[in-house]
């Protein structure tokens, strides 16, 4: 049938595991140092690689999708669909441009109802950063 | 899941272990299923973190000089010796789920208890890290009182490193609770070769919740 | 078959009008004739094929890819029509010409304010120059409103925090109704705006001096307008039931206590006080919400408030 | 009553006690495991909700007789049709045909004795409970008046219930995941021996398409249901424009849901209709292959289109495309449904039971419910119709009009199999009709409110819209006759005493051949599967229920 894990489940070696967390451990000292370096624009996109490089290992070999195809099947289309909602979304919110009336006097805020201190959200009068009531 | 405890109608045949359930032919179309259900539940999981990951990534898009700014309130090294305890954890998990396959009663007890111990150590450090930003004013939304900031809308940052190992963190005590419960199973001598899908889909749960601070930690912590 | 898009859609009155009704019409069309179709097919196999005996047997058919084809790709073809039209129409809509006049429009519970390139302001009242390209950006103070008016068949929200826009042609001069489409709390349905489409002479006046209503009507008979159009209905009653703020019923000479506890006699200065700076004096066991209407209101507007508020024992 | 039995089923001379009657006692029911009494209680308890709900719609359309002030104020009309439509949504509709007809439907037409989970199963009714518990005390706080739709700012800003009927609505996504698993997992893995993919009933390609989106989509509506809970309780921020939030993200994340949400709602209807169609027909079903295609396509495509609730709500130009664009394919699996279903009444041999009469009603009101979608996915049309009554009345038809129909039809064919008593066809005949006419007459005046600019969520009208208010109100007095109607006799059919053959219907599924009602395991040892789901030929094997040895 579908599943390779229908008859026999493989028992993979205790060794296996302890290399696989070798590699982790190393990756994890190399994605610390890379956060040293200064990559420009591609820091986040080399600390996401070596993070999905460790996600691999732990996937493949502690979960055992290595052997187990159909569950590996269900696990990346989650994540297919968690692609899917995060590029739609961007479609939009990195394609808008930006309107702004012709005559705005003062330029537009960052952080309008919630600077650095204390004071207040502008239309309500209640401290800075309270839900409206 | 819930989906190998004995059952009044569980009746052992073929040699099996009792804890076939009546409406299962065999056992292994029972830990076949017993593993799909899990890995749909951590599909669920993925895409419930999902949703924060995206909020994350936007907010950080739209306000670059403030999650910059506030990353540095924290510790690299308490999040990487987190980062090594998990990962750690998540060995200990696979080699009890190895014992288990191969029906070594006491080191599977071992494991889950070093994999407890791990556990506890996260929530530990996890504790000092809190209890530092809560004394520091570090915290989400409203309740941001940080004194000195330069960059506006740290507190953005915090809601985002709040919620996301917050939930992180309601997982790990989850996790810890299911594999005590596997300990206590386990002393009883449930498991064995024959019958150890509890081990190996708590497992798998806990695989996930590491997975998933595997990506939190550079993310929180590294970014620059 | 005029009558029947006349029925189905509002009068039209700006340049958006053609592309959307085009298609409007076109989709109504099919989807009739999707219902008669699948209807009668339907009609037809239930007489012809009706269940006479319990042995009767039925042909073995398990699909015809050619006809299920037929049935996919048709479709696929009108549906992909229907897009481009849409889309085009949409397009047309979005890119505003560069010289559309430019007009602000600040959605706030529960009222539409309006700002001209001159600075004049109105609320709830639009004027537009009718066959001049219009534009309004639109923004918001609280929640997320929408700023519709079918007889342009056109709509937008608009936003707290960011500013979106939405122009138009007004192809013929009369009013039309603006309706607030986005749910926004308990005076949603009240947050009607109307649009004056003004010769150009019109305007010239309305710029002037205000509409010519306003010239001309007893001072209190615009004190009601002004009630009934500037927002003051939306929280303001005449009748002695408590709104947003309090009912005006009866309110002349008497004294009013504020929040700051001392007694305020209710007359001309006050009611002046009342509108141009609501925040100097709140009545008591009401919140601070009243907006200013400084800048506004004409001074005539605000004589007839007075008057009305008289005449209201 | 036997009309239509073709044959009585294996007619086994042992007699078993049936699913209702043993183990006995209210106990027994609550702690169940059993897929087919939880699935009863799934369907009492969502028709309860769909009363509750139902009568806050006729208070609604009562309110709408006037333009102004009829029965009740503004602030109560916005908890009202808040509430209808959040109890309409998440309490009736969403858990309606898979967790009541699917529960009890799914494991007999795989052959299987339960679901692969029963007490996660059990679990996910409980969950429901208390989800619908805590929607319901909602109201002890004031309301909630913020729509279905939970729009930020107004939802983070407005006092009320808000807090907890988001968080009801969060534990409702957990027993509708709950089910979704279920369901994957026994139709991978309890499939009968000798049942294939290809052999399985439609019913069940529907059900696993809506599984899908259920384990897919949900997880993302909990999410953004906790981000409005902390936005409220914490201020977090990434809603509200004030704090350098986006209020139109909160937007994605409520329809990267709620629009694979409304396939959640008529995928099991479509499911329904694919049986019903067969057994009434008496002929095998026409494409087999494609119906069960599109289902899964519908799911999967429909991730793909959630914006197109946002087209004027300040998207990019670009996204606006890409989502309209896209949309307009899921017309193509709807079309191939639809079509493919007349084919198979074609020269059948058509009995119009009760449940074909709805099955029909259905193929007609989702017709004008479809098609009216590609108004909204067309950009510049849906400029002028969002949130317009147009938009009420589409989804009306393809919520109330097709999944309840569908319900009403499945209620109606397996009720026998249920309680083994048939209900008064006449009766059943003339409300069905009742419900056809009333609905219709609600319904088609909005759509015309609608195109003519009446708003959504108003209190108050302006008059020139009162004529088609009234008409609707009157249509919904009509609708509500019908369904009390419907309730009647259905109860009514409680006082006759059990004695339906195993097959009234003469269908050829699996769930025809155990006893009705069937026995606590459902069958007498394993069935095993010798011709496809609807094989109507006289000739092909006996069909069999055959003991396996284990
Ligand atoms: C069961 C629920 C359900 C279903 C099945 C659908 C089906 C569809 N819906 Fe609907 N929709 C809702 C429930 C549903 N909808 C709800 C609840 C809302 C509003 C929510 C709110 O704001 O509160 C909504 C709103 C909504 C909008 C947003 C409107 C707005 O707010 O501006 C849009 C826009 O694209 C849309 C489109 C569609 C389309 C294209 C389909 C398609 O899937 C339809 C496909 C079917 C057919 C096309 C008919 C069958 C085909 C034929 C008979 C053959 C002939 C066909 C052709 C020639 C093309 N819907
Ligand atoms: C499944 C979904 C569903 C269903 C079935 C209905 C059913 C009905 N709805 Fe509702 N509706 C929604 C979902 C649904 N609605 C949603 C999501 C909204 C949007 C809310 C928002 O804007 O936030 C909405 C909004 C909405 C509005 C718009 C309010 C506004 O925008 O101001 C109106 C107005 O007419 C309306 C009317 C009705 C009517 C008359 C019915 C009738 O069909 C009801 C008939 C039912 C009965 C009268 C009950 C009878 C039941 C029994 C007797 C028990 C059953 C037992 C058996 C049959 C055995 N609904
Ligand atoms: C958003 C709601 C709102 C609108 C719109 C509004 N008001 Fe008010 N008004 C209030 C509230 C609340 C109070 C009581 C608190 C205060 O005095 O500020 C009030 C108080 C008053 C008072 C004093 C009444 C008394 O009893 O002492 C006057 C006069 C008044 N408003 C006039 C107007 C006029 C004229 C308009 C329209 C041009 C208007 N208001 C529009 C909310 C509103
Ligand atoms: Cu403003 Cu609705
Ligand atoms: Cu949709």
């Amino acid at each position: 049938m579908t599943h390779a894990n229908e008859h026999a489940h493989p028992v993979t070696s205790p060794k296996t595991y302890g290399l696989v967390l070798l590699a982790l451990l190393v990756l994890t000292v190399i994605t610390v140092q890379a956060s040293y370096f200064d990559f420009g624009p591609w820091n986040t996109v080399v600390a996401l690689i070596i993070a999905s490089a460790k996600g691999s290992l732990v996937a493949l070999f502690f979960m055992h999708l290595r052997h187990d195809k159909f569950n590996a099947v269900i696990f990346v289309g989650g994540l297919l669909f968690l692609a899917i909602f995060l590029i739609w979304t961007l479609f939009d919110i990195s394609t808008r441009q930006t309107v702004l009336p012709s005559n705005l006097k003062t330029p537009v805020e960052e952080f309008p109802g919630a600077p650095l201190g204390g004071p207040v959200r502008p239309s309500t009068g209640q401290p800075r950063g309270m839900p409206a009531q | 899941m819930s989906t190998a405890v004995p059952s009044a109608h569980a009746h052992a045949e073929g040699g099996h272990t009792p804890f076939l359930q009546h409406h299962f032919r065999e056992m292994s179309q029972q830990f076949d299923a017993a593993k799909i259900g899990m890995w749909l539940f951590l599909v669920t999981e993925v895409l419930l973190f999902g949703g924060l990951f995206v909020g994350y990534g936007i907010m950080h898009a739209r306000h670059p000089e403030a999650f910059m700014a506030a990353h540095h309130h924290l510790d690299k090294t308490m999040g990487a010796l987190n980062t090594v305890v998990l990962l750690i954890s998540s060995f200990t998990m696979v080699l009890s789920v190895w014992a288990a396959q191969t029906s070594r009663k006491k080191l599977l007890i071992l494991f889950l208890l070093l994999t407890l111990a791990c556990a506890g150590t996260f929530m530990v450090v996890k504790y000092f890290e809190y209890s530092h930003k809560f004394h520091e004013g570090l915290l989400p939304g409203k309740y941001y009182s940080h004194k000195g900031d330069t960059v506006p809308g740290q507190f953005l940052f915090f809601s985002f490193y709040f919620m996301m190992t917050g939930l992180h963190g309601i997982h790990v005590l989850l996790g810890m609770a299911a594999i005590a419960w596997l300990v206590w199973r386990a002393a009883r001598g449930h498991f064995s070769s024959a019958y150890y899908a509890p081990v190996e889909i708590t497992g798998l749960y806990w695989h996930l919740v590491d997975l998933i601070w595997i990506y939190l930690f550079p993310l929180m912590y590294l970014i620059s | 078959m005029n009558w029947f898009r006349d029925f189905l859609l509002p009068r039209g009155a700006s340049t958006h009008v053609g592309e959307m009704d085009g298609l409007f019409m076109f989709i109504t069309w099919l989807t009739v004739f999707f219902f008669f179709f699948n209807g009668a097919l339907i009609l037809y196999a239930v007489r012809r094929w009706r269940r006479r005996s319990n042995k009767e047997v039925t042909p073995h058919i398990t699909h015809d890819t050619r006809l299920e084809l037929v049935w996919s790709l048709i479709p696929l073809a009108v549906v992909m029509l229907i897009f481009l039209w849409g889309f085009k129409g949409y397009v047309k809509a979005w890119v505003v010409p560069n010289d559309a006049m430019e007009i602000i429009a600040t959605g706030k519970k529960w009222v539409w304010e309006f700002e001209y390139p001159d600075g004049t302001r109105t609320l709830n009242d639009l004027h537009v120059p009718v066959n001049r390209p219009v534009k309004l950006v639109l923004t918001s103070e609280d929640v997320i409103h929408s700023f519709y008016i079918p007889e342009f068949r056109l709509k937008r929200d608009a936003i707290p925090g960011r500013y979106t826009e939405l122009w138009f042609t007004a192809t013929e001069p009369g009013i039309a109704q603006v309706y607030c489409t986005e749910y926004c709390g308990k005076g949603h349905s009240d947050m009607l705006a109307r649009i004056f489409v003004d010769t150009p002479e019109q305007y010239e006046t309305f710029l002037r001096e205000g509409d010519e209503q306003v010239q001309k009507m007893p001072l209190k008979d615009l004190g009601r307008l002004v009630w009934e159009n500037k927002g003051c209905a939306t929280c303001h009653s005449l009748d002695g039931t408590r709104g947003q703020g309090p009912s005006w019923k009866g309110i002349w000479n008497q004294r009013h206590r504020g929040a700051d506890g001392k007694e305020h006699l209710v007359d001309a200065d006050y009611i002046r006080q009342s509108i141009l700076m609501p925040q100097a004096m709140v009545v008591q066991g009401y919140e601070p919400i009243m907006p200013t209407y400084q800048g506004l209101l004409r001074e005539r507007e605000i004589l007839g408030l007075i008057e009305f508020i008289k005449e209201l024992q | 009553m036997s009309e239509g039995v073709l044959h009585a089923g294996a007619g086994h001379a042992v007699h078993h006690a049936d699913y209702l009657e043993e183990p006995k006692g209210l106990w027994s029911w609550l702690t169940t495991v059993d897929h087919k009494r939880i699935g009863l209680m799934y369907m009492w308890s969502v028709l309860f909700f769909f009363l509750v709900g139902g009568i806050f719609a006729l208070l609604i359309r009562l309110e709408l007789l006037t333009p102004k002030q009829t029965i009740m104020d503004a602030e109560t009309y916005n908890r009202v049709f808040t509430l209808h439509g959040a109890i309409m949504t998440f309490l009736v509709i969403i858990p309606a045909i898979p967790a009541a007809l699917g529960n009890f439907a799914l494991p007999l037409l795989l052959g299987a004795k339960d679901v692969a989970f029963p007490r996660l199963n059990l679990a996910s009714l409980y969950v429901y409970w208390t989800g619908a518990a805590m929607a319901v005390a909602t109201l002890a706080l004031g309301g909630v008046d913020t729509g279905w739709t939970f729009y930020t700012p107004y939802s983070t800003t407005t006092g009320g219930g808000v807090t907890l009927m988001v968080l009801a609505a969060f534990v409702l996504g957990f027993s509708s995941i709950f089910t979704g698993v279920n369901f994957i997992a026994t139709i991978h893995k309890l499939r009968a021996p000798g049942m294939g993919w290809f052999e399985m009933p439609l019913f069940c390609w529907g059900m696993y398409a809506t599984a899908l989106i259920q384990i897919l989509a949900t997880p993302v509506l909990g999410i953004t249901l906790l981000l409005i809970v902390m936005e409220r309780v914490l201020g977090v921020g990434i809603f509200d424009p004030q704090l350098g939030g986006d209020p139109v993200l909160f937007q994605h994340f409520f329809w990267f849901y709620s629009h694979p949400a409304v396939y959640i709602m008529i995928l099991p209807a479509m499911a329904v209709i694919s049986e019903v169609i067969p057994t009434f027909s008496k002929k095998t079903i026409f494409g087999y292959k494609a119906i069960a295609f599109s289902s899964v396509a519908i799911a999967l495509l429909g991730f793909l289109v959630w914006a197109h609730h946002m087209f004027v709500a300040g998207m990019s130009l670009f996204a606006g495309a890409i989502f309209s664009f896209l949309t307009f394919f899921i017309a193509i699996p709807s079309a191939i449904k639809v079509f493919n279903w007349i084919a198979t009444m074609w020269r059948g041999s058509i009995s119009l039971e009760a449940p074909m009469l709805y099955a029909i009603s259905f193929l007609l009101i989702f017709t004008i419910g479809g098609l009216t979608g590609l108004f909204l996915a067309a950009l510049s049309t849906d400029v002028h119709l969002h949130d317009t009554y147009f938009v009420v009345s589409h989804f009306h038809y393809v919520m109330a009009g097709s999944n309840l129909i569908a319900l009403l039809a499945g209620m109606h064919y397996w009720w026998p199999k249920m309680y083994g008593r048939l209900y008064n066809k006449k009766l059943a005949a003339i409300s069905c009709a009742l419900i056809f006419i009333g609905f219709n007459m609600t319904f088609l005046p909005q759509f015309v409110l609608g195109s003519r600019g009446m708003p959504r969520r108003y209190f108050n009208y302006l008059p020139q819209f009162q004529d088609l208010h009234v008409a609707s109100t009157i249509g919904s007095w009509v609708l509500a006759a019908g369904l009390f109607l419907t309730a009647a006799y259905l109860l009514a059919s409680f006082r006759q005493p059990k004695g339906m053959a195993a097959n009234p219907w003469g269908g050829r599924t699996l769930e025809w051949e155990t006893t009705s009602p069937p026995t606590t395991h459902n069958f007498e040892g394993q069935p095993v599967l010798q011709h496809g789901p609807y094989d109507y030929r006289p000739e092909p094997a006996p069909v069999g229920v055959k003991e396996l040895a284990h």
